[in-house]
């Protein structure tokens, strides 16, 4: 799984494998020993014996996350696939407008749910994209129509690359070549 | 007359300071409560509590009835009514002592020569003390406000004469501007005062520092000073750290400043503990401010130089007990400094943060004295001041004690609502800080600064932050796995996320 | 040298005070933890933290080499040992030394001169110090010990030579019962030390105070005493309370034993800070007891009373600094008192208690220091120290630093485990300890002591005993009606038993 | 509901009235006001306005409770009615011997839900006693044949009055005059 980390100023890109248990930070593999220390809602982090102690200061599901670390105070806010594309498409809801679904990170194209002229509701799955060893479903933010498909099954797409454009319902189906 | 039971008449951190003063001296307290604050820390150590009303201070902590009614009906023979509230309302001093209990503080008739910014003037004036060019009479329209402002020149500074906490106070750079920062000054100052308020015209000093002398008096004319205090670390008039001695205070100017502190309580017929406010110019003179006449927040510092319990003084001088030492035998050693944690954003100008505190842990060990009312589980009610505690650090010297303090700040924790605990982090490593360089120009020109995270604290926070919104996420607690430490010798023991909580 | 980096060889709270000293004086800090220990306060204020084995200190603290390892492999310049552990190892500084490290304690040699009792006491009487009247040459069997017993007389005390922690000791009588101490005593120590033990035989001292003097000594030859501590409150040789001053040390005896300390110390050409024990008879007469070659575990009472921190002294000395004073300069200020907060049982004969912390409530505000590693939820291990953390006041006289210790007891909460915390607020209100009348016998004398409880006291905890009862019978939390506080005046506001959680 | 409460060497009876709310202990009426600090495990008690900090100091389930009241520390030990009967049949468990059922304090017999010669599974109510305003279940601590009823449904009794008495399956019902 791949997370976009906002820390201040600063943005980090932190990757777990799945099965094989490996934490990069920025593509740099990390040998890190952690221990949550629930009373204090802290954890305690270990990166070649250099120790960082680290506690959650914001109350739970507050955005952006407040952490103290090594007596500095800096706001923090994660995205992983779901939600960079939940963000991405955060305008849509309720679909009057029209919104482009793109891939969160590179990553093959499993599979595709969903036909041009589809109407979908709101958590309708549309497609899976493998990325990371993970299967992140990507899944419509509203009622909509999918007014266009940009990619096949089994497409290696790179991170960005247009998928899906949903339209309101009333909209017609977009020429394969377009704007885009 | 002797003191058993002594009614704390205010709430949070200086309500238990009392109650701990009272406990160390052997008198019994009792805290009175407001809805809001029946489950406060204040309650818990005191002897007995009593409730006084609903949560807004207007209906209970500020209602001198209620709390006179609950020391008579508990048995109380003295008030303390720590700072803020009542602390400086002379009638309330004035209904307590009616009540046949004493007042812990300075009678009426001294707050009342004090409490007024003209009288105090005035006193000062007449006792050889150097006071900021200004009016001594009071200044009613505009007219009579542009006479004094030719008279003093520009820049100058507009104060309601019987105002405080910074409400209908104006600078004004130029005669242009002296109309409109009349007429703003007049209204605020009309509703924060509820009737036409007179006013002090006075010079303004720029680039100066605050610097305020302690100073304690018994019934029988002996007054002491027993330090000074930089108190120059403020934004809008509010403090935020104290130190002493004043990095920039030498000998000859500490002795200026105790003896007009002295000759100024004397003239006033001062009794109990009080606070000399001055200004210092860069060129070392100084200008005398006000009094004020109660305990002030930053005590704790001039307790730990001379080992002198202010509060337990305090209830010593009440009982009417003679000083038991001499300005000579009052001796300072090393540093101390006071950082105020309080329930305001920093990172937002400020701004008070009203919420439940989830988490609390507490500097200690040595040289460090926290002085709070802080309980996991608290909530902090926007009705109230925002101080949570003071830290409190000691120290042979300046740096040592500043050491300390950057120590105590990285162990404290206070979470869930904002506090200034980043600022004060900031500020204690701040080169100009550090170095004694300020004025109480500084908040605005070193606020806010950059957070600087070394590498490694930032990858570290950076997988926090994932495995918490990880767990947010799932609804599901955050693992790790606890049994996941490798015991093995340097080299070898860290091996990369095989932790549970990582799949 | 200048230091950079220190391992701090140790666990617990004085891992902690040396980190916070490291902190204070601009050193980084290197912890080593156990597999017990991964997420113990030590490791979590320390800068670096290193595995180093599992939970059983020989296979842990105890290994020198992985101690060394880590220093080494970390790029640390010094080690302190803390107290304990390896603390006074003399094989241990040894090799800390041959590794290229400072070690931040006495050398090797000093601590070979006076790790063993009959090398000690040598040079204790070559030096002119008073010693207990009893053997300086080894006493390997049953007739040279009858032998020094005639000369000596009963009551006597045999001590195993190199032993430590009361192991192997034996107080006899009269002569009809020294053969069969004299069996006991070398059967115990032989299968403690592993080898038949060379033996002291001492005069016993009976019904005397344990004062001992801490002093410190650099590398340029200056030796200084910092103060003396009463640490008579002891059971089975183990400390519980220590003050400063001495409630018996008069200004004669305390220049006595100033003096003897430093001429031991000065004989042993002793380096760092040390501590020498002595017994004061009831008539102030005294004699040397031992050298302890490390920081005690009440220190902070010194530090209260004189502003010396002697962790940061400690590590100035190891770098080589001379003293920054004289004997002369230093001066004592107030009284200070420690009670030592143990994971024991005070009412099942002091017996240790393993278990999981759930509660810490810390004491704070005027006058009260916390060294601590306390956090809730952590397990305290039956391996190590139930030494969980050291709470000191300080106040102006005895009288005022007995105060507020009474006032942080009773602040203090420890809970999920049996703490001493019981047997110090008894002791602290007992009124020959309050008199200050107590000797090494105390505790026998006094403990167990019946517990008062007030009657509104009792009826609060009935209730409270109740409502917990109810809510671990029904399984559900217990619930009080949070919102089910009548705000009213005095008289009207207690309402019998409306809380939804009576019902 | 009326509970014993076992303090250090003092024993005190706190009663709780189930509607009335009305609170006494040793049969005197207190006036309380209680809070529960929850993250402390502590509770705040005001007497009059005497002011009373109990921390419960012993983990959850142990027996004694430790309680911290104003700096001293207490043991104490709580027992209702339930816990009373049970403690007196406790060592029924298995029902091999001969088991008495008292009454653990005055009340009424509101009902018996059993005949001599029934066989009772360990928890079958056997009888309904009201007490202090309460229904209280007496039940069965094993397994066992009912041997003897002491009582009828409707009387008064005195605490401490034999009520009911078990015995092994096999044993038979006694003689209604006994050595009882």
């Amino acid at each position: 799984m791949r997370y976009e980390v906002v820390l201040g100023e600063r943005t980090m890109i932190v990757e777990l494998e799945a099965l094989g248990g490996l934490l990069t930070v920025d593509g740099r593999a990390v040998a890190v020993d952690i221990r949550e220390i629930r009373a204090e809602r802290a954890w305690h982090v270990l990166i070649d014996g250099s120790a960082h102690d680290v506690t959650v200061l914001s109350p739970p599901r507050q955005d952006p996350l407040r952490l103290q670390v090594g007596g500095v105070e800096v706001r923090g806010r994660v995205s992983d696939a779901r939600t960079v594309s939940a963000r991405l498409t955060a305008k849509a809801s309720g679909a009057h407008t029209r919104v482009e679904l793109r891939a969160p990170m590179p990553g093959l194209l499993k599979a595709l749910h969903v036909r041009e002229g589809d109407v979908v509701d709101e958590g309708t799955g549309m497609a899976t994209l493998e990325a990371m060893k993970m299967e992140n479903e990507l899944r419509s933010p509203a009622r909509a129509r999918v007014v266009r498909i940009a990619v096949r099954a089994g497409d290696k797409v790179e991170g960005g690359a247009l998928l899906v454009v949903l339209g309101p319902i009333g909209t017609a189906v977009e020429p394969e070549v377009g704007q885009e | 007359m002797r003191l058993t039971k002594v009614l704390v008449a205010n709430r949070g951190e200086i309500a238990v300071r009392v109650i701990r003063a009272c406990r160390d001296v052997g008198l019994r307290s009792v805290a009175v409560y407001s809805e809001a604050d029946r489950d406060a820390l204040h309650v818990r150590l005191a002897d007995e509590a009593y409730p006084i009303g609903p949560a807004p201070a207007t209906q209970s902590y500020l209602r001198g009835d209620k709390l006179i009614a609950v020391a008579r009906g508990a048995g109380c023979d003295a008030v303390h009514p720590g700072y803020g509230f009542l602390s400086e309302n002379a009638g309330f001093a004035e209904a307590v002592a009616a009540a046949g209990l004493v007042f812990v503080g300075p009678p009426a008739a001294v707050q009342r020569r004090l409490g007024d910014k003209i009288a105090a003037r005035r006193l000062a004036r007449d006792a050889g003390v150097p006071v900021v060019g200004g009016t001594f009479e009071p200044v009613a329209d505009l007219d009579a406000a542009r006479g004094a402002a030719e008279q003093i020149g520009y820049p100058l500074i507009l104060k309601p004469a019987g105002g405080g906490g910074g409400k209908g106070m104006r600078i004004v750079a130029t005669a242009a501007g002296l109309a409109d920062a009349w007429r703003g000054a007049t209204g605020e100052a009309q509703s924060a005062l509820g009737a036409p308020a007179a006013f002090v015209v006075e010079h303004f000093v720029g680039a100066a520092r605050h610097v305020e002398v302690q100073f304690v008096a018994d019934d029988h004319g002996a007054v002491v000073p027993l330090g000074e205090r930089d108190c120059s670390i403020q934004r809008r008039h509010q403090k935020l750290i104290e130190e002493t001695p004043g990095p920039s205070v030498d000998e000859t100017l500490r002795e200026g400043l105790f003896d007009a502190a002295v000759r100024v309580a004397r003239a006033a017929g001062y009794r109990n503990a009080g606070t000399a406010e001055f200004l210092v110019a860069p060129d070392g003179s100084f200008t005398f401010l006000e009094v004020n006449t109660r305990l002030q927040v930053e005590h704790p510092i001039t307790e730990l130089v001379t080992g002198i319990d202010l509060v337990q003084l305090q209830l010593r001088l009440a009982a009417g007990e003679p000083l038991p030492f001499a300005r000579a035998d009052v001796r300072a050693h090393g540093a101390a400094i006071e950082c105020r944690l309080t329930a305001e954003d920093p990172f937002a100008g400020f701004l008070p943060a009203a919420g439940t505190i989830t988490v609390v842990r507490e500097a200690s060990g040595p040289g460090v004295r926290l002085d709070g009312a802080l309980v996991p589980g608290m909530v902090v009610a926007s009705e109230y001041d925002p101080l949570l505690a003071k830290l409190a650090c000691w120290g042979v010297d300046r740096p040592a004690a500043l050491a300390r303090m950057r120590r105590a700040l990285g162990e404290m924790v206070i979470s869930g609502i904002p506090t200034t605990l980043p600022f004060h982090r900031a500020t204690l490593g701040e080169p100009d800080f550090v170095a004694g360089r300020y004025d109480t120009g500084y908040i605005t020109a070193h606020w806010p600064r950059e957070t600087v995270l070394g590498e490694e604290a930032a990858v570290a926070a950076a997988i926090v932050a994932v495995l918490v919104s990880r767990s947010a996420a799932s609804g599901a607690p955050s693992t790790t796995d606890p049994a996941a430490t490798d015991p093995a010798v340097p080299g070898a023991w860290a091996r990369a996320g095989r932790h549970e909580g990582l799949r």
